[in-house]
């Protein structure tokens, strides 16, 4: 198992799990998300060939009111 | 002239799009999701900003929140509000880009957590990659001329320096420097970004030439957050219209409006 | 909300009679006549400023210009403009009462040539003298609260103290002065008269709680005075709009307005 | 003969003429007009029992702009 | 020039008597009376004000405080602060000439509780009154024009207009209107008392040609009296000097203060 | 008192060199050698910027010049004036270096012709270089809070924000920037450098908590450039002690100085 | 006996008692005053001749700071 | 002999001359100066051994009043 943090929050993942995966594990699949992976972006085209690797950080944002 | 005053013939233009209102504005610090559809309907603005944050798969809101948002109409104008670097200003642009399916973007890259300026290093870097990249980069700045010019060299086609610091409500600090800048960039539109308190503020902006105004808090902290829309976009509406009607000069002394020819009790002899 | 914009449903009170515009407007310095009616109804304005003066018969001016203001349909105020005297400012409000058959008058008793500013001592003795004798005295007036307090003692039921001297567009040069002014005379309405150059100021004044305003210079003086009376008539309905919405809270520091709690990118390590 | 002013223009005039004479004398009739005597406002009303004096001083004013 | 900026031989005149000092200081506020006494002895004020109050023949308060006043030899100003009508003022005026053996008076008529602002009516018969029975009147008055030439006409020869609320600290709240009584009153020293809070108010007083100040609350108020005083005393100083010297026309563009001419590197090609 | 008042016990430190006087004055613009030396004898200042130029071997103004400023027996600051990238600014440093023997040098480095602002981006590649060749920088920067947070980390030891653009007299046109800005940089001394034009704006600097003030045309360009020189002297000493005895809190309404207890006059029945 | 005021306390004085026998029996001889009788100042070679009548209300001041 | 410019004015000197040697031909021997030679400083101890090029841009500068 890989150890990653999602938002912030330690998970556990198998290993060699894709982006895609992680998504779905996460809860977030159907949702209106976008997604960085160690502070980069990822496009949803390479969501399954990003591979996760251990103590990468991936952040998963949803839209809400700004100024 | 009512047209002009309504901005119907007097159109606003951002990188090559139009825009009747003058007045972006905020969808954060409502009361309620209701009550900032219909702020944004009373305000009559056409370009409105939002965000993105880190959510649960639980938290439903930032998917109920974008369908209402997304029922306004309203053009999208997606902020990276508490960036601190360059990239990650640009990553959360690229992230804005295709959930919201724009190329606008708010840029923001934040200086200091104490008056949440701009960093006018990382904002030019941030700027310079985001029109690279294909973006309709807005950046909030700060009123420094010479960090202006450097935005619009790298392509901004329109610039938001601030007025006062974000939510603090002061309005106009420095009308000196304002000024001077509106004299200096004639070619981009400048729109007044954070920092107006109350609906006179905005007028005066516009009154010195600014194009535009872009504000939240103002809005959604007054009391009554629909008629205070209301309020900015009639001040925003007279101040563009003072300015196209061209404001009298200021005078050091006082002048009779009323003639003084043919006063009436004035004698000879009581002179 | 609309309705209280446009003060349709917010009406101003002077002397039991309502008025849908809270916008008084001057009808002298125009280029011409039809200019002059043009802007009065783009001010939207239902009660205007006139005066009297010495003319020959030969001049049919004066009963050109009546058939115009009569033909504007707005409720006329006749003012006192140049009188130096309570004797003088007393004898022209009967003048202009039998002429204009209205009991309204402007009462103007000017002290000084330099700044143009009320005398505070005959403007008291004018002002009870003619309530006594069943006119609605409207007072042109300085922000004086002692002079303010003995005018409405003496039964002007409003005031309309000054924001600068006559002609300068200098605004509101005391707001502080203004601000306690509203603070301790809340029973009847008070109108800032003179001294507004800007739309703005207007917006301003309403902004603060004043219950109109009253120029003249401002819209006849700009380049363009329909378009200027309009922009006046825009940022009056703000400012009050404003006011009824409630301001937020001017702050000393900066407040972000998107939310902190979510920001993307931050981690435990970056700590 | 009277030696009076109207509107500090120096006129003369019948002795014993009245406020009402004056005024079409000096060109006023039919017109648009209030007046004054000596700085004291006189009605319409009493124009014609107003008898003039030597010296005094006559307004007659018609409406114009003011602010 | 050091004697111009010290004051020696640039004297304050009035009622004919001269004074090296420009400042006057009030007596009340401090934390104890031997702290009030370091104060003027560093204020190197020359003329000091003071009061009249009902007090119990138990109370020796109003004898020892005496003693320390005489022994500051200081020129004594009594005044009627707190007097609400020119009877009241008259009365204690003449309480204070008998007690102080002093025809000077401070002449205060409260016309408001809240902003203690002088009453323009009543501070005009007191000052007519007074002075016809030989009092040296230094009327604390509002900078309100008018009022001013009334105070002159009846023989007042200096004024003294307020800078803002007493104890406000607010400083020269209408720079336009003290500036316009500055050019038109010339022939009489002109006094800003009270509302003033730091130096460089006092400062700016003297700049725009007042010939002195009058204050208490800012130098008994402040964490240390004593080196405010002495703060107050230099500000007041360099104020004087700087309105002798003549200040240097304020441009509305940047102008640079090292030649251009000889600038290196620069080069014909480099154009 | 008087010592601190004097800065005798109160030395500005920067670069661990201490100096009696917090008033750095400029040696261009006086309409006379002489009179340039009697108003730095006047201001008593120690530290002195004086400039480099292109001339002709045949003009000995140099040489004369040079003669004068060593008499006065002033530390000298040389400028880079006029300097448009951080390339020319270290070339010209390196140059009064050598020629004056000494590593201090106030930075300048010029964004913009209109304004003469600094380029925030060239001055600190500039500053940052000079300081790693072991010149003392002072630079010459806005009141940009994350500029002067990047100067300070390229090791700058002191600042100095503008007031406003040079030679406009204009004052302190950000207060609110500038104390945000004195709030959050505590550790290394603030100079206020360029458009100050009377006394009282460089008391209100120091009283805000600035360490020094340097000036040039406020003085050279006044009608009596000796006196005036006393005047700011005079001016820096008073807010300086205003600082440090701590000043009155503003208040926003009336308090009286003397006591209303035992106030004469007032009755029972008299309520 | 009368009722007086002294500085809005009351006394009771005996009748046709002058001023300077209420100020001694109110105890500020020797003391640094001024007065007042019903508003009106009065000059201390006056205390002698000034008798004083039932709600007579006297004012007696002492030195204090004032700004 | 080689085109040069000193403060902005072409000057012609012989070739291989050093920049002491230009100093003094310029006239400003003797005199408190500092050089550039195309913007870049030069200390005095390099006068000697510095040989200037045709198109050399050369400033020479002296001390003048700054604020």
């Amino acid at each position: 198992m890989l150890n990653i943090s999602v938002n912030n929050n330690a998970l556990l993942i198998e290993e060699h799990s894709n982006l895609q995966q992680l998504i779905s594990v996460a809860g977030f699949s159907e949702q209106i998300i976008a997604v960085a992976v160690n502070g980069e972006f990822v496009p949803k085209t390479q969501y399954s060939n990003t591979i996760l690797s251990a103590d990468d950080q991936i952040d998963i944002v949803k839209p809400i009111g700004g100024g | 002239m009512q047209d002009l005053a309504n901005n119907n013939a007097d159109l606003l233009t951002l990188y090559d799009e139009t825009f009747n209102s003058r007045f972006l504005l905020g969808t954060a610090l409502y009361r309620s999701p209701s009550e900032m559809c219909e702020a944004i309907k009373a305000s009559e603005s056409e370009f409105i900003t939002l965000s993105l944050r880190r959510q649960n798969p639980q938290q439903n809101k930032g998917d109920s929140f974008w369908q209402m948002i997304k029922e306004t109409g309203c053009k999208l104008l997606p902020n990276t509000a508490g960036c601190k670097s360059a990239k990650e200003a640009i990553n959360l642009a690229e992230m804005s880009r295709e959930l919201f399916d724009t190329p606008w973007i708010k840029l923001e890259v934040i200086g200091d957590d104490y008056n949440l300026q701009p960093d006018p290093f990382e904002l030019v870097i941030a700027a310079k990659e985001l029109i690279s990249r294909g973006f309709k980069v807005l950046p909030y700045c700060t009123d420094d001329l010479v960090l202006c010019l450097r935005l619009r060299d790298v392509g901004c086609q329109a610039l938001m320096p601030w007025g006062a610091p974000i939510g603090t409500g002061q309005g106009l600090l420095n009308k000196y420097h304002l000024q001077s800048l509106r004299e200096r960039i004639t070619d981009i539109p400048l729109i007044i970004d954070a920092g107006l308190g109350c609906p006179s503020q905005a007028a005066a902006a516009l009154e010195m030439g600014y194009d535009a105004v872009l504000l939240n808090t103002a809005v959604a902290k007054a009391d009554n957050p629909v008629l205070m829309a209301r309020a900015f976009s009639l001040a925003i509406s007279a101040g563009r219209a003072g300015y196209l009607a061209g404001l009298m000069q200021r005078r050091q002394t006082a002048a009779p409006s009323t003639p003084i020819l043919g006063q009436p009790f004035w004698h000879q002899n009581s002179l």
